[in-house]
């Protein structure tokens, strides 16, 4: 479904993989951020082949290699589109912090009772609800694309790098790093609270660059030292609910409800990570 | 007094421009980004995950100057794909030519094994220290290898066999996981025919293994039980190539048959980005390993705090 | 061949969110029109209980990927208000531009992504890439523009980092301002072109009386904050939404409904025009009159005319923001606001209508209660009325099934539903 | 050395025809913290108002106009299955310093000793290095400063121009051709028995002013032999990993490298990005053995690089005792306090 023939790298043609794009229980941002970034949108499209992408196309297919999945789990039915999808799909990315971790919609777990909730704001006609889970919660996922949104160069550096046959990887050390090299002034030392000391960076401290603090979107860097950043939020006068108010908003540092599946699979075009 | 109140100031820029794909002098700064361009000549699968890849280099004046010795390491750069160091595997004799046997890991190693022959790929190099061969001249040499530790070492084999006659006794102890593993089981043969005593010792195998099963270690107490410490202390080298703990365990049972650290050779592998001491990621403890080593001697790497 | 029997589109595309259109037809005769929404509720509502007060612009931006700007611009308007904070005049500027960019930036993701297709018979935007090119290169071109200004003044084109309760966390330079502003004039042919496309589209002939609900203007074309009104008559404050929206639950849909006057009323691009028609700026008014506007019309497909002159009039709005901007002296980014116990209500005018937020507070700015009513979910039962009398209409005239669908989608479509927006 | 001495107010003059021709790259306020005090950033300037000469230092060193976190070390342009490869040196003119402290001085010259020595010199670095004209000034010690400690509180070598004020005149060192002929441009004369007074004693009253200090006596065999001291395992639960006390470090010069294809496909590149030894993959290799997996033994070999392995090549540290790292850390872990724990004094 895009212009351009084949195309090649250093004489060697491209894989031109078969995308979808599927939502679950999410805002349909991070689809949105797929068409975003219009400089660089004609050339991402031309190194894949959408079969499948509600928010935009009408077409639909069931043949896809890559399917790019956003939101969270947070409905029966949703549990079998997702499962329908693995099956489908070669590769399954789980695309933004829903479909990472739970995202947002995952606060909705601290309510003991999803039902309960749903009479209250439906009334006589609750809606079917459960407990929000994140893609890898239930099914193995290949790649995770963090972020809330995620910045568009990560989409299109899975998609030119499964194009290439190169290994993708994310970073694994936290923001601050990338907020230091980007000279940006720590927030703390404003007297703000921010997550950048415990978050995965990647995403170039997008908000801390604009002199917010970060909220922890992209989930926990490896090796995160929570128990140091306490100490240090509490030294700075930040109250243990306000941490905690940042540390579960996205989901990424909520424990998960069930243990996450290796997500070895036998047809993976990928390399060792 | 006069003067002038607005001084002109001009700074003389110093002329910095490099000079690629130029043969580069040492000191030169050309020399740090140089690369070689070569052509992956031949690609012979060796094993599920080793492939042996010969790469030529295209210029016929740099075929010339390009040399190296056994133990060394080259960059070996496929453009947008990645750059990675690997040791090379072939004779110091051929020139201009390297072959490289190469695992599957990660981007750059998975690429290369779906790509044709006849693709461009980088060299820069060779870096990094050599096996003291020479100093082994008249004397016993035992070359030991767990697993990709053949790689390395099968550059000083050939060395080996290329001055047979400037050695004493040679043996060759390998060890891998399982027989479908091992690597160069085509030169095997060549091998013994040079009147190098090879060993095979493999982990697990299947029925139809012939050969002695187990850990390395205990081939190499098989083939020391008869050898006489002092004898050992006098004219005996190693060279052990394989993982950390492969190499600890045999190099200190290698003391204990009075063979001294100073004459044991181990070659240490690094993340490494320059291979000239620069970006500090190959460092152990804080010694360079790419210019200090890969091969060091085991006594220097004792004193390494956290090499092994 | 004549009447078949039953339309059933199962998860509508190129709309934002899960919905489906269901219309069975016999012998010539309706004998079912539904639009159901069957898209996820995540309780936003619930979840910010008990959270504190700058949770809340932060959190709610995740209500809707693409109207992300306008729900933290609501969500702070109704803190703010709660507060008793008034933004100084810079801020307020500020924020407007900042709502602009999303409004041109929303309508042309609509009129080109979703719409065009509809009218040129292809499925979506990705064969025109090869068909029209230069269209989706000027789509792209208009969408960059916007977006780029998004992330200039609110730090990011989707959930801004900048926009935050008392201000902005850091200003955009005005050497980039300025740069702006020239882009935005370059942009005007853009525009132009965009009109003409449209033009050339056939606006299907359709018509139902409709009550219509937006924000009222108060010297201008209103987009933040301001009294309500309907066009049946209906004004109140800010703060008497809910006598505004009625929200009530039915059965088949997980969003709420609303109604007003009659059983359901509209929101949109198309209820702006209609009930400030007098606001536009001049060359939005005549270029809205030239593509079939005025006080009221009642062709639910005239939405894409009523998105085309509000294009022009932010774009030209803009620039005057810009001008005024880059005439002062900035003053600090942010002021500091004290929380206190009490009540706020915002309503601001997103791409796809009004949008109220509204929010309780106890003493240390916690949340006690948070409401929010959504534009798409206000015109569920408006959508459902225009489809029942399409299809009644259609079907009473002989029209195939496919013919049917055809414009029971474009229908749906025409209110650009943002329907996980609306299930919150 | 020569040196002249010179009015306050001659300065500006310097300053202008110093900036008609180049870009002057200088201190200015950056903002105010929490605790309403002014910090600092090395920013481009041209207008001497704006400099802020008394600053405290900066929480960035100056290192990004010389060792840029990101930079292209090649690029690649493809035909078929062929490629050239493009090196730049991204330098193209020289760049002024205008009132660099004797520890970032101190820093330059200690990355000279790595960067451009050796057989390999790096020529993205010294390139830039080649082409810089530095003008130092002078400071006041600050609670975290160490510089003395470590030998790095004087420059004497370097830079071009070194200013010390002496009342309302400065003392200027001069170690440059191009510095000299700057001077002449100003009414500056040679200074006399008086002038060293007021240097030596200006000297001395910085010199007492330092509060924190290392004791680095054997340090090196210290370090070697605490190899396994538990303070380390102390200090690493405090750590993040974050890496930004490397980023501010004014010598930190470790990297990784990229390779990436343009999404276009057009072009392709090999990019170096500064990296911290303090990152959990920095050791890590194929197959995915990481040689420093605890967030300790991280900390610790940053501490080794820079005071004993360095010294062991350099016979200097590769700390200037700027400070910054431990300002910058939000667990507190600085150098005076880490290397006293590790001498015994003092737990984590
Ligand atoms: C001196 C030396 C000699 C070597 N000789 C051989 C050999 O003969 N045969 C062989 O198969 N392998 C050899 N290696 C290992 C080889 O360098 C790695 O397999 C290679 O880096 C993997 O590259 P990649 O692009 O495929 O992996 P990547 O996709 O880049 O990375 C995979 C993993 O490897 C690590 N890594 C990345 N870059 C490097 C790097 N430059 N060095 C080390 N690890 C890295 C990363 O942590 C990552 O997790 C040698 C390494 C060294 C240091
Ligand atoms: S700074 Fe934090 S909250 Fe912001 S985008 Fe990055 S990870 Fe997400
Ligand atoms: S020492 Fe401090 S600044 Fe450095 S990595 Fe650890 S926590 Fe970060
Ligand atoms: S280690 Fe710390 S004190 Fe030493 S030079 Fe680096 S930042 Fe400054």
């Amino acid at each position: 479904m895009a212009a351009g023939g084949t195309k090649s790298w250093l004489g060697a043609p491209l894989l031109r993989p078969r995308v979808a794009f599927f939502e679950l229980t999410s805002c349909g941002g991070c689809q949105l951020q797929v068409l975003n970034h219009e400089g660089t949108l004609l050339d991402f499209l031309s190194l894949v082949e959408v079969t499948d992408f509600r928010e935009a196309m009408t077409e639909r297919s069931h043949e896809y290699d890559i399917a790019f999945v956003e939101g969270c789990v947070s409905r029966s039915d949703e549990v079998a589109r997702l499962r329908q999808i693995r099956r489908n799909a070669r590769t399954l990315v789980a695309l933004g912090s829903c479909a990472c971790f739970g995202g947002v919609p995952r606060m909705k777990n601290r309510f003991p009772d999803p039902g309960l909730l749903a009479r209250e704001i439906y009334g006589e006609y609750p809606m079917a609800t459960e407990t929000v889970r994140a893609l890898d919660e239930i099914v193995p996922v290949d790649l995770k694309v963090h972020g809330c949104p995620f910045p568009k160069e990560e989409l299109e550096k899975v998609v030119l790098h499964i194009a290439l046959g190169k290994a993708i990887e994310t970073p694994r050390h936290p923001i601050c790093f990338e907020c230091k090299a980007n000279g940006n002034v720590c927030l703390f030392d404003l007297g703000e609270l921010c997550l950048g000391p415990v978050t995965r960076g990647g995403c170039s401290a997008w908000c801390p660059g604009n002199r917010f603090g970060c909220w922890g979107c992209r989930g926990p860097a490896d090796d995160a030292n929570l128990d140091s950043l306490r100490a240090i939020a509490k030294e700075h006068g930040f109250s243990g609910e306000d941490l905690a108010d940042r540390l579960e908003c996205f989901g990424g540092f909520t424990p998960r409800e069930a243990p996450e599946p290796s997500p070895r699979r036998k047809s993976r075009k990928r390399g060792t990570r | 007094m006069t003067r002038e109140r607005t001084p002109d100031m001009e700074i003389p820029f110093v002329d910095v421009a490099g000079s690629p794909f130029r043969p580069p002098r040492r000191n030169d700064f050309a020399a740090f980004e140089y690369t070689y361009k070569a052509e992956v000549t031949r690609v012979h699968t060796l094993t599920a995950m080793e492939t042996l890849y010969e790469i030529q280099l295209l210029d016929p004046e740099e075929r010339r100057r390009f040399s190296f010795s056994p133990g060394q390491f080259v960059m070996l750069e496929v453009p947008g794909i990645g750059e990675a160091p690997f040791s090379i595997s072939s004779s110091p004799l051929r020139r201009g030519a390297v072959e490289l046997c190469i695992r599957k890991a990660g981007s750059l190693t998975t690429y290369l094994t779906k790509v044709p022959r006849g693709i461009r790929v980088g060299i820069r190099g060779p870096f990094g220290t050599a096996f003291p061969m020479e100093r082994m001249h008249g004397e016993n040499v035992l070359l030991i290898a767990g697993g990709l530790g053949l790689a390395p070492l099968r550059s000083a084999i050939c060395y080996v066999q290329e001055n047979r006659s400037r050695f004493q006794a040679v043996d060759i102890v390998y060890g891998a996981k399982e027989p479908s593993q091992l690597l160069f089981s085509y030169m095997y043969e060549a091998w013994r025919q040079d009147d190098i005593d090879l060993s095979i010792i493999v982990e697990k195998a299947g029925p139809l293994w012939k050969g002695p099963r187990g850990l390395i270690t205990k081939r190499l107490k098989e083939i020391l039980a008869d050898r006489d410490h002092a004898e050992c202390a006098r004219n005996m080298y190693a060279i052990v190539c394989g993982p950390p703990v492969m190499f600890q365990y045999v190099c200190d049972q290698l003391n204990v048959y009075g063979i001294p650290m100073q004459k044991m050779f181990v070659s240490l592998e690094r993340r490494m980005h320059c291979g000239m001491g620069k970006c500090c990621r190959c460092n152990v403890g804080s010694t360079y390993t790419c210019l200090k080593g890969p091969v060091f001697d085991y006594w220097t790497v004792l004193n390494l705090p956290e090499a092994i | 061949m004549k009447v078949a029997g039953t339309i059933e589109v199962h998860h509508l595309t190129r709309v934002e969110g899960h919905g489906n259109i269901r219309i069975r037809v016999k012998d010539g005769r309706l004998r079912e029109a539904r639009w159901e929404v069957v898209e996820t509720p995540r309780f936003f509502e619930a979840l910010l209980r008990g959270k504190r007060y700058d949770v809340a612009p932060w959190i709610t931006g995740r209500i809707c990927g693409i109207c992300s700007i306008g729900h933290t611009l609501a969500s702070i308007r109704a803190v703010e208000n709660a507060f008793g904070f008034d933004p100084p005049e810079q801020t307020r500027n500020l924020r407007l531009l900042l709502k602009h960019a999303e409004t041109l930036q929303s309508h042309v993701l609509h009129l080109y992504f979703l719409a065009a297709p509809d009218f040129l018979g292809v499925g979506s935007v990705f064969p025109l890439i090869e068909t029209h090119p230069d269209a989706v290169r000027r789509a792209a071109r208009l969408k960059l523009l916007a977006n780029d200004l998004c992330d200039l003044v609110g730090g990011r084109r989707m959930h801004p980092t900048r926009t935050v309760v008392g201000g902005f966390t850091l200003l955009p330079k005005k050497r980039e301002l300025a740069g702006f502003r020239e882009r935005l004039i370059a942009a005007l042919p853009d525009l132009s072109a965009t009109v003409d496309l449209f033009r050339s589209f056939p606006v299907p002939d359709f018509s139902r009386e409709t009550e219509f609900v937006s924000l009222l203007g108060d010297g201008g074309y209103p987009f933040i904050g301001g009294r309500l009104v309907s066009s049946d008559g209906v004004i109140r404050p800010e703060s008497g939404y809910l006598e505004m929206t009625n929200e009530r639950v039915v059965a088949h849909s997980t969003a709420k409904w609303c109604r007003l006057s009659r059983e359901s009323f509209a929101v949109g691009p198309l209820a702006r025009v209609n009930n400030n028609f007098s606001f536009l700026l001049p060359e939005a008014k005549v270029l809205a009159e030239s593509l079939g506007l005025s006080p009221v019309r009642h062709n639910p497909f005239l939405a894409h005319a009523a998105r085309l002159a509000e294009c022009l009039h932010v774009t030209l709005e803009s620039v005057a923001l810009i001008d005024g901007l880059l005439s002062t002296d900035f003053g600090e980014p942010r002021r500091t606001v004290t929380p206190r116990e009490g009540k706020g209500v915002a309503a601001v005018e997103v791409p796809r209508g009004i949008l109220y937020h509204a929010y309780e507070f106890d003493r240390d700015g916690r949340i006690v209660m948070a409401d929010c009513v959504i534009p798409t979910g206000q015109n569920h039962g408006n959508i459902q009325a225009d489809l029942e009398s399409l299809a009644r209409e259609m079907a009473a005239e002989g029209k195939q099934d496919a013919e049917i669908e055809r414009l029971a989608q474009m229908l749906v479509r025409a209110y650009d539903p943002c329907i996980s927006c609306s299930v919150h | 050395m020569l040196f002249r001495v010179f009015d306050q107010g001659e300065l500006p003059i310097l300053f202008s025809a110093l900036t008609a021709r180049h870009e002057v790259i200088g201190p200015v306020e950056a903002g105010v913290d929490r605790h309403g005090k002014p910090f600092y950033a090395f920013e481009p300037a041209t207008d001497f108002r704006a400099l802020r000469l008394a600053y405290t230092t900066t929480k960035l060193p100056a290192k990004r106009y010389f060792l840029p976190c990101r930079e292209d070390l090649a690029t690649f342009r493809t035909s078929g299955s062929d490629w050239s490869k493009t090196v730049e040196y991204n330098v193209d003119r020289p760049r002024v310093f205008f009132g660099l402290h004797a520890c970032d001085i101190n820093a330059l010259n200690k990355l000279d000793k790595v960067l451009t020595g050796g057989d390999y010199p790096m020529p993205w670095y010294a390139a830039k290095r080649r082409n810089m004209f530095i003008v130092g000034v002078d400071c006041e010690p600050q609670p975290s400063c160490f510089c003395r400690s470590m030998g790095a509180d004087t420059a004497l070598s370097g830079f071009d121009l070194f200013l010390t004020g002496i009342g309302d005149r400065y003392f200027a060192e001069i170690l440059s051709n191009n510095a000299y002929n700057l001077l002449r441009g100003i009414r500056a004369v040679e200074p006399g028995e008086e002038e060293h007074v007021l240097y030596r004693r200006a000297v001395a009253e910085k010199t007492r002013k330092y509060t924190a200090r290392v004791d680095t006596t054997d340090l090196t065999k210290i370090l070697d032999m605490e190899f396994e001291s538990p303070v380390w395992k102390s200090w690493g639960e405090k750590c993040l990993s974050c890496g930004s006390c490397a980023a501010v470090c004014p010598t930190c010069y470790c990297y990784g490298v990229e390779e990436t294809v343009d999404i276009d496909l057009s072009v392709a590149r090999k990019t170096k990005t500064l990296y911290s030894c303090n990152l959990v993959d920095f050791a890590q290799v194929a197959g995915g053995h990481n040689f420093r997996p605890e967030s300790h033994s991280r900390l610790k070999y940053r501490y080794y690089h820079k005071h004993r392995g360095f010294v062991e090549a350099y016979e200097e540290s590769l700390c200037t005792g700027c400070g910054r790292c431990g300002e910058t850390c939000l667990a507190g872990i600085n150098v005076p306090d880490v290397i006293a724990s590790v001498r015994g004094e003092g737990g984590a």
